[in-house]
């Protein structure tokens, strides 16, 4: 592992216009010190993958609040008028996928498969320009894989390798997104040595991680 | 007994012994406050969670333990801390034995929309897809009526959560429970009249000559 | 969480003609005792879903010397001759799948996907009778999901809920397995307090668990 | 230098710093004995390990450490462990820079044989067929010949573990590069003469008037 990144050192990793995966659930799990650079900078164009964009202010938010985002592909943004303000007014799009559905496209991004069918969805406006698929008789759609350009992650701990590891509700799309760009970026509470993480409770492999952001001073 | 403990109070009649179930954001949250004595009932949050309990004391707060609203809680002994792709196997899958949901609408097909107001509200369907799609039983608690206006309908003008008819509708009047031949209404809430219901219900109800009261 | 059961018990939850999911690779992280157990009662008929079948003798090996399994769907069978010898005489039938793929199926059947897209296995014989699907001009085989009447796992710790753990490279198959069927037998080595795992090295929730065999004396 | 530690020797030049490398059982193992030095390989064992190391000392042997064949290994200093189904999401999913398989046959068009011989051996594919399919390069390490019979024939005659080629061939005779245009010969081991890799081989070979020895 090289040496740490500062949080403006890795903001300026993610190129305008670029898609980027963000962790984190209502801002829980996303990597604030990131986010907060990358809003510094003035990013602009991004499409951002993520559960939800959070709270103004807060999170992913903090990006929407910031005009960095043209795009976002969430599952919720029921506690964000700012976003669905800027939605109806023209200014960003939005696509709704629902919360397993982009689960499973996320992983299916980072595991190689072009594709799973799943039942969520069927009959409603997310069908919409979808192939719907019959196996041995009950009916699913097929959702395609997603990845991105670059992922931005919270982890709990990260080992000199980069191993990370995740704390309660605060893993929800990380590890997942780990998976599924060309350019992973970790940002983690805690630096420890490597052999500190024991083999069974790594969650992702440093090989995976491209960049550690440095600890919280 | 307010509107809300009437429905939660109700809803948690459902709950069963060591089983699995999710309660939605909002009202159905109330329902874990009523579990029948003596009964184990495993909570999963749907942002990871399996095993929550009430928010910790004050200073004990913890940024990486919420729910899926993004309060705080606590971790009960023996709780299972899990990603996004796992928490939906778990929904899809058929793993959970029953979900509570709030609702916009329910019409009489027992189809529910409850994630979008065209043109006024776009909340994001979440996860309530995917557990109307998963899980075994779906029940959904809600208001009978909004201002006045039915939201149990003949045929949904809202968006649908999912073709797939919900299990149960509990509402601060009503039980009722949608079935290949329409909405059966069950139970009337305490001392609410059939009158009041078959008027604040704009779908057709079927029933029996006696319908009996909600025990609470 | 009931009492535990031992390893007889175990075995006679497993219905001869049964469906059986066991863990383990090459007989590391499978239920020894209880297939001991299942062998013993004279199983017989059943379908074996594994990712292999061990050696004569050892770990799922033992239920094929015994004349328990009429069929198995598994990705390897190399270092075991007697499962080779009793596919050619025509004794038990034998569906052999890519390893991944076979680790996918039970995935999907656990997580209610109706299939998955994969491109293993593509212009082989594994394409035979399978729907080919394109996806942004890119092809894919469906794969269908699998699920069984009973699995059978083998796991590193359980508390008295049946949260379980895995350990090291005897997780392998354990963890998808334990989603993909009806009756859950995890058999551990060791058996903890409530609490005693942290929530965030639970690997298998126990909601998920139907019985546990008790730890070996 | 026998012919398998010729091949284990050339193959682990096409080692990189810092990727995730499957070596198949038996032949493609010994790769691991010959990483450059100073350089940092994460290995991969398919039954759920990067960064496993050599069988441990006598007595300390942990039946729940082995590698995809059984045997006893050691974990080293931030290893990770893992499932099956995180294990093939590594593989399918592009994550392996590279994966080094024993092979049966190669033909023309690069495709591998590797996991059965009609009517007399069924070993079954095991991780072969995603290992093939997912890697980033798939390098194929095996003897050149199998008792007088070429192994590098013109078109695979026994079942395919793949579609797609693979991007290397490395034998104890030579080095050989599969191309759109066809296999290409682009090493000699040491002291080997070209009309004796033309002889050994059943496929058609393009190559260079001056093709160079391998340095080991």
């Amino acid at each position: 592992m090289r040496k740490a990144l500062t949080a403006d050192e890795a903001a300026a990793l993610v190129p305008d216009g670029a898609s980027v995966m963000i962790g984190g659930f209502m801002g829980v799990g996303s990597p604030h010190r990131v986010i907060a650079a990358l809003a510094a900078r003035g990013a602009r164009g991004l499409t951002v993958i993520a559960n939800d964009t959070a709270r103004p202010g807060h999170g992913i938010g903090v990006l929407i609040d910031a005009g960095c985002v043209a795009r976002c592909i969430v599952s919720h943004i029921g506690l964000n008028p700012v976003t669905q303000k800027k939605m109806i007014a023209g200014e960003m799009e939005v696509e709704l996928v629902p919360q397993g559905t982009l689960a499973e496209r996320i992983r299916a991004g980072g595991a190689g498969l072009g594709g799973v069918l799943t039942p969520t969805g069927l009959g409603t406006v997310v069908e919409d320009g979808k192939q719907r698929i019959t196996v041995d008789g009950r009916d699913y759609l097929l959702e395609k894989p997603l990845r991105a350009d670059v992922a931005l992650l919270h982890c709990y701990e990260a080992d000199y390798y980069a191993n990370l590891t995740y704390r309660l509700t605060a893993q929800n799309f990380n590890p997942v997104m780990a998976m599924a760009a060309k350019i992973v970026i970790a940002e983690p509470d805690e630096v420890v040595p490597i052999g500190v993480i024991p083999p069974d409770h790594v969650r992702t492999p440093g090989i995976l991680v491209t960049h550690l952001v440095e600890r919280p001073h | 007994m307010d509107a809300k403990e009437i429905i939660a109070r109700r809803v948690a009649q459902e709950l069963r012994d060591r089983t699995l179930v999710n309660l939605g954001i909002g009202l159905p949250t109330m329902v874990a406050r009523y579990v029948p004595e003596g009964m184990l009932v495993a909570f999963q949050s749907e942002n990871g969670i399996i095993g929550f309990g009430a928010r910790p004391p004050e200073g004990m707060e913890d940024p990486n333990l919420t729910d899926a609203g993004g309060g705080f809680i606590s971790a009960l002994p023996g709780a299972f801390a899990f990603d996004s792709a796992t928490s939906f196997a778990l929904i899809r899958g058929g793993h959970l034995a029953m979900t509570v949901l709030g609702g916009l609408q329910v019409d009489a097909k027992g189809r529910l929309a409850n994630w979008m107001v065209p043109g006024k509200m776009v909340a994001g369907m979440g996860g309530a897809m995917d557990l109307v799609s998963g899980a075994k039983r779906v029940v959904v608690a809600m208001q009978h009526a909004a201002k006045g206006e039915a939201k149990i309908v003949p045929e949904l003008t809202l968006p649908p959560t999912s073709a797939r008819p919900v299990s149960l509708v509990v509402t601060d009047l009503a039980v009722i429970e949608p079935t290949p031949e329409g909405l059966v209404l069950r139970e009337r809430a305490p001392g609410v009249a059939l009158e009041e219901i078959l008027a604040a219900t704009a779908a057709p109800l079927m029933f029996d000559n006696d319908v009996p009261e909600m025990t609470l």
